[in-house]
């Protein structure tokens, strides 16, 4: 009963956002940090009470085929969490940031529908009701990209409107195929009927839905997008399309539709590999050649999701389990850094490194909280980042395919590189005299959120701990991993 | 879980270094005081006593076993000792961070050795690199960052290949789980090699063997003189070497293929490291490429495969580690003194600071193995060891091992040289005029360097009888070793005893000097006409063949470093012209991927 | 700048008349949206296009004077948030978001299907005020352009 | 079975404007060819040969209906296609005033 309320909360609020404001910027951040708050809330608490279960919701009182249903398993609660938990602190980011754009509450309305879009991909059992959220998020995405009124942010919100777009219709094109060939929209009876047809359907549609759902996960070659969009974009924003939303859109769908729908097939974990490990070393190259601080983040963003879409072509309860836990702390670091890139580039009014240096003692929440995230995205310990790659390595030796561990661990190195680079022009070397005379105040709220995630990039180190372990991610590797599974619990049988 | 006394060894250090945040300074030094103090204390119930496992989650965790006892112990002393001289002197920007990191160092230096489980060596090895990172950026200067960057890129990144080796090794031998005391992996097949070289390559980022030692001169250049005496020169060599000894000795068998591939690795960190030091004009910097060089004659000890080699190289580490610290203690007592490191501005300071000139003086002669102090020691039982393997190889080998050998006898002449350099432009020779009120070294300075140069002569002295019977013999379990040739240190003593009488005697006889001002073209020398103690140095590095090799050097293109980061750029660049900004070409990628991925998947 | 308001006389005179007619039919598709092909969208469309056509006819000083655009918007949030909140009636009532919550009436006759015809009362709204504001706000941005350009 | 080749036919159409076009107006009505042909096949699935109109008249048998699902689910689609053309030609409108231009090609400034 929980799941219709996280996607009805932000419409709500959304909508009544629009309503009542007019000039009143305070009451759209006092719903949308209600609704958001709200939201985090009940996602926790469906993940906590669903653990190893499946929850279905039918819409309209209407019986399964005949509905859109909304399925409550451990895999789609733990991305509601992430979704609502990155939603919240770009959130409390958001409110003396987003204060230097005209008309903001334009800018939460839309931050909501982002959210309703995003937890109706992930809530959603229809495949048809998917891309309409996944249509929903994009939309405000666009919107939200293009929300700084500059000419590059006209420009990369159209370049993405119009690869999204394309993508888009790839995917609706794939689900066309799929109708006609079971006749159902629903996931759970699509998997059903599957297997019962030729298996070159599979290859087709998988083929396509790669195609149209790797653009949104921006995997190379899919990814030209995102550079452009999570680097000019408000910060807080690209918090969420980096931290969040590619995941959500990208690779939970993936995930979702490759597992439990077209059931593993071998041939595309492999495709999953191959892709993963592009994605990770040229994503990273390309990082390290980088001067824009948002750019370099949005570039590692695409080799973080190599790292991602390797532990889950793996398909060992190993591999998965680096897989999924490597997506939840990408979406706390990467929100993390580009929160800091969002102060940097506020308080110096650049997002060239080389313009900046010596803010460590200017800016130390941001210096401290940057190193944390840096450190961890690099994948050194006690951080959580060290603990899902170390994962996903052991796992890729594991399954006997020690190639693929060592690039990623080349990509990692070649991380820490970049990360070290950045920490060295932006915080420490040399203060830059001309930058410090725009230095804007860091406000509290956007301290806490930075803090609060540093924090967590710590805290969730421990969920490798095999008590806490058994609760948060194991169901999560145990629905991925039971394939038929998906159907019987969603169809009841 | 249970937690038993060896997890104090690192819970201590780190809850004392989470309660220093919030002390004031002061409280801060004392509480480190007495961890440092405890820890001696509990190390030393660790030797003596049972030693008992901590168990979490039903492994194995911390263990101690004769090795990492024995890396423990010097560990405790070392820190102990440096923590004596920075009770006082410690730059006032820096004192507050310092006092935070130190324990915590000691507290991830402890548990890296103390670990048999992988996972948490690996952990731990990460978070002694990370030390080291926050110790570099403590100064916020342009070279500082430059440091601290390259040398979390060289050591940090080196992390990976310990994750990847250690990994390998799980998967090799799935028998023993992850615990790494009793392994034995044989040397077979691509893997156990891949996994061999991984941890070979994080111990020498980690100890500064050749070719990833370039982050050790630059750290003891920028970062805070304590940290350079306590990280790259001590703390940082007894766990690379540890790891380099765990690998070697425990986990896995080698081949004499390694062995001879380690000897030469060896070789050419002594050589390349005492080359580079020879020109420099940096004091620390100077000291950095020794702590590189010394670094192969421990890599050559170890990685020869003899137990009297082995034994010679765990004891040079130990040695290197106490005059290293002691020589850098003792510069960065000058260096506080007079503010400044470079060696072409400082000299004569000898007879201002002679206690300090006399542990820099021990410290220079043990590292140049002049017997009878420590370094002669252990490179002595080294070479014979080398010596030893050569006999029972083929002819060929024996050729390349000799070569190596001499090498290496000629990097040890080189390194007298280079510290005669040291010595003379530091404490001898003319003082510059502004060095004139300089006084000695505060009181708990110069007993720093004082108990280093004890530990110097004692270890040299005493070596068969204090050191090596104690803690390195048992860690090979030898219950004694009997073939160190004729060398006897009380015999060495007696000889250098009577040199030194014949010495004073010609002075006694000859000892009407005659001491008069020095006159330059019938003026007298002015300031600038100063001989300083690197100009005769300048010689070498304009000899013909070394010229280009040092200039390339200097230009960094022999870096490892320079060069990965010249090659990353320019792939970084390709890639990133691809990305030319045109949508078109965008949707192109698109459709052709789709294209690919549809002909692909069947 | 009065003379380049608009459309010709012939043109406005039309528009004025037809105009009323085609928001009728519009209306009309939207009230049998559950007997007939049609519906919310449908009807919406046909209205937002009424409006169009008077814009188009008339220009946008016309339509500032004859319109409530700020109405408009709020129209159209009010309509998005009574859309939800008669499906969160439906899931207090009923059995589900969106549940049918009133009596099914009978086949074929004008109220009938329970809560469709009101829902399709509501997205008519939404889209016709919807489709018109966006129009009009690309509307206004053509009218920036030409001021910056000149 | 040739209905459905034309219907792929304009599929590719739509690809050939987005890959060669660039002009940002030709782009977006690229895109929107492409969704038509998308939506076009949708309908083309649903269609039942000799069916009539799915809507509930009086005295008419069920049976002999086209499938429903496929015109809900475009009347979906339509809108969200309108919305993104919306989208898109306001960026257009927007780019012209920064850029000046409608051309593709010289809209690049953000690139490497």
């Amino acid at each position: 009963m929980i799941l219709p309320f996280l996607i009805i909360i932000p419409l709500l609020a959304a909508f009544l956002i629009t309503l009542i404001s007019g000039g009143r910027d305070s009451w759209a951040i006092v719903f949308s940090i209600l609704a958001v708050i709200s939201l985090l809330a009940l996602s926790v608490f469906s993940f906590l009470s669903t653990g190893s279960q499946t929850f279905i919701y039918e819409m309209s009182g209407w019986k399964i085929p005949l509905t859109i249903c909304l399925v409550q398993d451990a895999l789609s609660t733990f991305m509601l969490v992430i979704v609502n938990l990155i939603a919240l602190t770009s959130l409390m980011f958001s409110v003396s940031y987003i204060r230097q754009y005209s008309a903001p509450w334009k800018y939460y309305a839309l931050f909501m529908l982002l959210i309703a879009g995003m937890n109706g991909v992930i809530a959603t059992g229809d495949i048809f009701n998917l891309f309409v959220f996944m249509e929903i998020a994009l939309f405000s995405a666009y919107a939200l990209v293009a929300f700084g009124g500059k000419a590059e942010e006209y420009e990369a919100s159209f370049k993405y409107a119009v690869m999204g777009s394309v993508s888009s219709t790839l995917i609706l094109l794939g689900i066309g195929i799929l109708y006609s060939a079971t006749s159902t929209l629903t996931m759970a009876k699509i998997a059903e009927i599957l297997p019962t047809l030729d298996v070159k359907l599979t290859y087709w549609v998988g083929a396509i839905f790669l195609a149209g759902f790797g653009l949104k996960a921006a995997i190379i070659p899919f990814h030209a997008w995102l550079p452009d969009a999570h680097s000019s974009a408000p910060a807080p924003i690209s918090a969420m399309l980096s931290g969040v939303f590619i995941k959500s859109l990208g690779v939970y769908v993936l995930i979702r539709l490759f597992f439990n729908v077209f059931g593993g097939v071998a041939v595309f974990n492999e495709v999953f590999l191959v892709i993963g490990a592009i994605s990770m070393i040229i994503g990273v190259f390309l990082a390290l050649g980088q001067w824009d601080i948002k750019r370099l983040l949005a570039y590692h963003s695409i080799s973080q999701i190599g790292y991602i879409i390797i532990g889950i072509g793996l398909a060992t309860n190993l591999g998965i389990l680096g897989g999924v836990f490597h997506l939840f702390n990408h979406a706390i670091f990467k929100a993390l850094l580009f929160y800091n890139a969002g102060v940097l580039e506020m308080t110096t009014g650049t997002r060239d490194l080389r313009q900046m240096g010596g803010l460590a003692k200017k800016l130390p929440t941001t210096s401290f909280t940057s190193m944390i995230a840096s450190l961890s995205i690099a994948g050194l310990p006690p951080f959580n980042g060290f603990f899902s790659k170390l994962i996903i390595f052991i796992a890729a030796i594991q399954a006997g395919r020690p190639v693929y561990a060592f690039l990623a661990g080349l990509g990692s190195l070649l991380t820490l590189a970049s990360f070290m680079k950045m920490q060295r022009y932006a915080f420490y070397g040399k203060e830059n005299k001309d930058a410090d005379k725009t230095l804007a105040k860091v406000s509290t709220a956007m301290k806490w959120a930075m803090i609060s995630l540093a924090v967590l990039c710590l805290l969730t180190s421990l969920m490798v701990i095999p008590g806490i372990r058994e609760l948060t991610l194991d169901p999560v590797v145990a629905v991925i991993m039971n394939k038929t599974g998906y159907i019987a619990e969603v169809l009841g049988r | 879980m249970a937690i038993s006394e060896i997890s104090y060894l690192i819970l201590v250090p780190l809850i004392v270094a989470l309660i220093n945040i919030v002390l004031p300074v002061i409280l801060r030094k004392l509480l480190t005081a007495g961890t440092v103090i405890y820890l001696a204390l509990l190390t030393y119930r660790l030797y003596t006593g049972d030693v008992t496992e901590t168990l979490i989650l039903d492994t194995v965790v911390f263990s101690v076993d004769k090795l990492a006892l024995f890396i423990l112990i010097f560990i405790q002393v070392l820190s102990a000792i440096i923590l004596l001289f920075s009770l006082k002197g410690v730059k006032q920007e820096f004192q507050k961070a310092f006092f935070v990191l130190y324990p915590m160092t000691i507290a991830f230096s402890n548990g890296a050795v103390v670990s048999v489980h992988s996972i948490s060596l690996i952990i731990f090895w990460g978070l002694t690199g990370i030390m080291l990172y926050l110790f570099a950026i403590m100064d916020k200067t342009k070279e500082a960052s430059d440091t601290a960057k390259k040398t979390m890129i060289i050591v940090g990144g080196s992390d990976v290949f310990l994750i990847l080796g250690l990994v390998l090794i799980w998967f090799l031998e799935p028998g023993y789980g992850w615990n790494l005391s009793n392994n034995q992996v044989l040397l077979s097949g691509e893997l156990a090699y891949i996994a061999f070289f991984c941890i070979v390559i994080a111990a020498f980022a980690k100890a500064g063997g050749f070719p990833l030692h370039s982050w050790v001169p630059d750290f003891a250049k920028d970062a805070p003189v304590e940290s350079a005496a306590f990280l790259p020169a001590a703390l940082d060599k007894l766990l690379g070497i540890y790891l380099l000894a765990r690998i070697s000795l425990t986990i896995f068998k080698l081949t004499p293929f390694v062995h001879i591939l380690l000897i030469t690795l060896g070789a050419l960190t002594v050589i390349t490291g005492v080359m580079m030091a020879m020109i420099q004009h940096n004091g620390r910097k100077l000291l950095g490429y020794h702590a590189v060089s010394q670094v192969g004659y421990m890599i050559m000890g170890i990685g020869s495969g003899s137990i009297l080699a082995i034994v010679g190289g765990l004891f040079h580490m130990v040695n290197h580690t106490i005059y290293k610290s002691n020589l850098f203690l003792a510069l960065g007592a000058v260096e506080k003194r007079t503010g400044t490191n470079d060696l072409d501005e400082l000299g004569g300071l000898g007879t201002r600071m002679p206690l300090t000139f006399l542990a820099a003086l021990i410290g220079a002669f043990a590292i140049s193995g002049i017997p009878p102090f420590n370094g002669f020691y252990s490179k002595w039982m080294i070479y014979q060891g080398i010596l030893e393997i050569a006999r029972s190889q083929s002819a060929g080998y024996q050729i390349w091992l000799l070569i190596c050998l001499i090498l290496v006898v000629f990097g040890s002449a080189l390194t007298l040289a280079s510290f005669m350099k040291f010595i003379h432009a530091i404490f001898l020779g003319k003082r510059p005029a502004k060095l004139a009120d300089i006084n000695e070294a505060p009181f708990n300075q110069w007993l720093a360097t004082g108990l280093l140069s004890i530990l110097c002569i004692g270890f040299g002295l005493f070596a068969k009888e204090l050191p090596l019977k104690h803690f390195i013999l048992p860690v090979m379990n030898q219950p004694g070793l009997n073939l160190l040739g004729a060398y006897s240190p009380l015999m060495l003593i007696g000889l250098f005893g009577l040199a030194l009488l014949i010495g004073l005697i010609i002075y006694w006889i000859t000892r009407k000097v005659r001491f008069d001002e020095v006159y330059l073209g019938g003026m007298e020398a002015l300031e600038k006409f100063r001989i300083t103690g690197t100009a005769f140095y300048n010689e070498i590095r304009n000899l013909k063949p070394l010229k280009g090799i040092y200039d390339s050097a200097e230009k960094k293109y022999l870096d490892i470093y320079d060069l990965g980061k010249h090659c990353s750029f320019g792939i970084a660049k390709l890639f990133s012209t691809i990305h030319n900004g045109q949508m078109l070409f965008y949707n192109l990628w698109l459709v052709v991927g789709l294209l690919i991925l549809l002909l692909v998947i069947k | 700048m009065k003379p380049s308001e608009g459309m010709t006389l012939i043109v406005k005179t039309v528009t004025r008349i037809s105009v009323w007619l085609i928001i009728l039919y519009g209306i009309y598709i939207i009230l049998h949206g559950h007997l007939s092909p049609g519906g919310g969208f449908a009807g919406g469309v046909i209205i937002a296009l009424a409006l169009l056509n008077v814009l188009l006819a008339y220009g946008r000083g016309f339509i500032t004077r004859w319109l409530n655009i700020g109405f408009l918007h709020d129209l159209e949030s009010s309509s998005a948030a009574i859309f939800l909140a008669i499906g969160i009636l439906g899931m207090a009532v009923g059995g589900g978001f969106l549940a049918n919550f009133i009596s099914h009436g009978k086949l074929f006759n004008l109220l009938s299907s329970g809560t469709i015809p009101l829902l399709n009362i509501v997205i008519g709204l939404k889209v016709c005020t919807g489709l018109f504001v966006v129009v009009w706000t690309l509307a206004i941005f053509h009218l920036s352009d030409k001021g910056e350009k000149q | 079975m040739v209905i459905y080749i034309l219907c792929f036919a304009l599929l590719l159409v739509g690809i050939y404007g987005i890959l060669t076009k660039r002009d940002l107006i030709k782009i977006i009505l690229s895109l929107g060819i492409m969704g038509y042909a998308v939506n076009l096949m949708f309908i083309l699935f649903a269609y039942k040969r000799g069916a009539g109109y799915a809507i509930l008249v009086k005295d008419k048998a069920v049976t002999a209906m086209v499938d429903p699902l496929p015109q809900a689910l475009i009347l979906t689609s339509i809108v969200i296609e309108l919305g993104i053309t919306a989208m898109l030609v306001a960026l257009a409108i927007r780019l012209f005033e920064k850029y000046k231009t409608f051309d593709i090609t010289k809209i690049r400034r953000l690139s490497g």
